[in-house]
């Protein structure tokens, strides 16, 4: 409402699984207002999430558990709203208002 | 005296009369169930729970595949082993348990590692395949050799407090497989076994079960579900279960996409699972 | 020799150490388990899984109630009963399974239903107590006795295809109890035992494995959770799990509110929990 | 909008879990658009939705299993959005757009 394009933010619940939380200070869930572009004014998507995640959120030194080269770890699954982000376009999906990410790291163990 | 006339022997209706009255359920259940040859993959936290209920269903066949053998560690959640048979195969273990459990039922031992040599062999003659294992290097292997040869695959697995469980190539040929979901393995260094991270008893327990439950659902249904599901379990959490809707099939799916790379002869004479998953470098980050 | 200066024996750390290392439980949570003592009131087919994973992860003692013998319609869920027990008391027959699970452990058989009468001298010397009963005259007077002395109740219930879990009067005096809950018992032609209506082994398996779940937690836990929860469970649902938020104490509680009228004298000599609950008319409705 | 008072209707979902959903076609989830108001132009109230779903929606006879005495039966817990309608006042309680009322009954076998 009359702020600047540049500060608008978008409220998304951010949410972690599988041991990921492990990297966010064993939160599960993070209640974030991600800025709505990016640096080259382009709106928030999930590989923007990402980014941000690892620069904002993540106290813990292992980035490379959750990101390698540059994408989202091998192993990791992202939900947008409880379905596979497959089903809404992948990393290129453009964050919308109360969206629910869901990051969950696969499991091993028997 | 007349022929006994009846589908199943008196003393199937009284084992199984409490499940065959469940609404839905039934001699049409019963038959099918009686009819299933179950494979499971992996005698340990996973596996004892879901061979046991299982087992007690009333399946024609359940096989065993284990190469370990019972250790004091694996109690506090292998609950078909004992302490008596700490030093006996997993698989012999399990089956002695399960046939005074339920002596209806044939068990088939295979007291071996899955293997890219074996897994034809071992791996054909059932009707659907339970991953109870415990490292990336199975998971990609048995979803591999289920693509191959057409079987459902129910998966779970478990961690510390965590757990997980999908259904997977259902129905075969249609579902996605776990190279679908998990195209390039998780780096060495992100993978803990349960041996080295540990895991508490009733959280790969309650997977197992869930695995069982699933199973008898699949052989019992009358169609496929609509969508692909996978639970997610978080045993501290205040809501610990979560469903989640899994994407379909990876049109270029290295196993089961359009032009899958895959091959039985490859399997068994050029794939490296070992090395796909990669080894973990001698100082571990986690 | 110097006298052994750990905590736990080298048997124990070998055997439970899968648990141990996981995060936020550790030699701590251990130690509680081992000073803990539990009570399961049923040998059924919520009580074998939760004794079974009870027992695995290593309490000081665990007690078992149950009147009933072992039949063969219990084995497609009963697990730690089995064929060549038939007839022995349920019991007794969970304890030998148990013995050879986790030999470290005291168990105590009570080889007789709960009542009025015999409640409180059961109930008194244990630490927390799982009500792993079918029929809504036990759960009240489960409920009503852990009231009265002060013990933590984890219940839970299991028909068909659903099943449903809460932990009560947690912390003791300040949760609220069965009676909070259901204070008017269900019409006896609504109440229909799994004997009846049927039950599928791993529906009635989830729901006791994750009581001995949740019962690990409230013994080794440093808070009460703020919530109180009740987990619902229907098996065949695509999205099978729900987790609600239950009320609290209800301020006129016969049991439990703050002027209650229930004491352990009356339950003793005037509670009649077979006529509070009423007996079905012989032509039921169901 | 625009429609009179008396035809406006509140959406709602109800399910049914522990066995209920026998009494309702096996259905576990009806979407509904309950009426705003009850004869006496009262606002709905989950007292209302009681007595509109055995009247509407119910398609099994034996309505004593819902309904005793013109309360619900004992024996059935009522979640309104996931939690008990204890704390949100019971019967009384007004129904509102989108609200998720949840029927439970209990289950007793072991
Ligand atoms: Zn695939
Ligand atoms: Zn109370």
């Amino acid at each position: 409402m009359g702020e600047a394009m540049t500060s608008a933010a978008i409220p998304v619940v951010v949410e972690f699984s599988g041991g990921l939380e492990m990297l966010f200070a064993d939160k599960q869930r993070l209640t974030l207002n991600v800025p709505a572009t990016d640096k080259d004014n382009k709106p928030a998507t999930i590989a923007y999430l990402v980014d941000y995640l690892c620069e904002e959120e993540m106290g813990d030194a292992r980035k490379d558990l959750f990101v390698l080269d540059g994408h989202l770890r091998p192993g990791i699954l992202v939900l947008i709203n409880d379905a596979d982000w497959e089903l809404e376009g992948e990393e290129a999906y453009e964050l919308q208002s109360g969206d629910n990410v869901l990051f969950v790291s696969t499991l091993h163990g028997g | 005296a007349k022929p006994w006339a009846w589908p199943l022997s008196g003393e199937e209706y009284q084992r199984y009369s409490r499940q065959m009255i469940v609404p839905n359920f039934g001699i049409e259940a019963q038959l099918q169930l009686k009819a299933a040859k179950i494979l499971i993959i992996g005698a340990g936290g996973l596996g004892c729970p879901a061979a046991t209920y299982l087992a007690a269903a009333g399946p024609s066949h359940i096989g065993l595949v284990d190469g370990d053998v019972v250790e004091k560690s694996n109690l506090h959640r292998q609950f078909a082993h004992a302490t008596s048979r700490v030093g006996q195969t997993k698989v012999s273990s399990a089956i002695t348990f399960l046939k005074d459990l339920n002596p209806n039922v044939v068990y088939k031992a295979y007291e071996t590692h899955m293997s890219t040599s074996n897994a034809e062999e071992i791996v054909r003659e059932w009707d659907i395949v339970l991953d109870c294992t415990d490292h990336p290097t199975s998971r990609y292997l048995i979803s591999d050799i289920c693509i191959l040869l057409g079987k459902r695959l129910v998966s779970a697995s478990a961690f510390q407090k965590s757990g997980q469980m999908m259904v997977l190539n259902d129905p075969p040929g249609q579902g996605p497989c776990y190279r679908c979901i998990f195209p390039k393995p998780p780096p060495p260094e992100s993978v803990v076994g349960c041996g080295e991270g540990g895991i508490l008893g009733p959280v790969v327990g309650t997977m197992g079960v869930l695995q069982a439950l699933e199973t008898l659902k699949v052989i019992t249904r009358e169609a496929p579900p609509e969508k692909n599901m996978m639970l997610l379990f978080s045993g501290m959490a205040e809501m610990p279960f979560r469903s989640i809707r899994m994407r379909g099939k990876r049109k270029d799916c290295f196993a089961c996409g359009e032009k899958p790379s895959l091959t039985l002869e490859g399997l068994q004479t050029s794939m490296d699972y070992v090395q796909f998953c990669g080894v973990r470098r001698p100082v571990s980050l986690l």
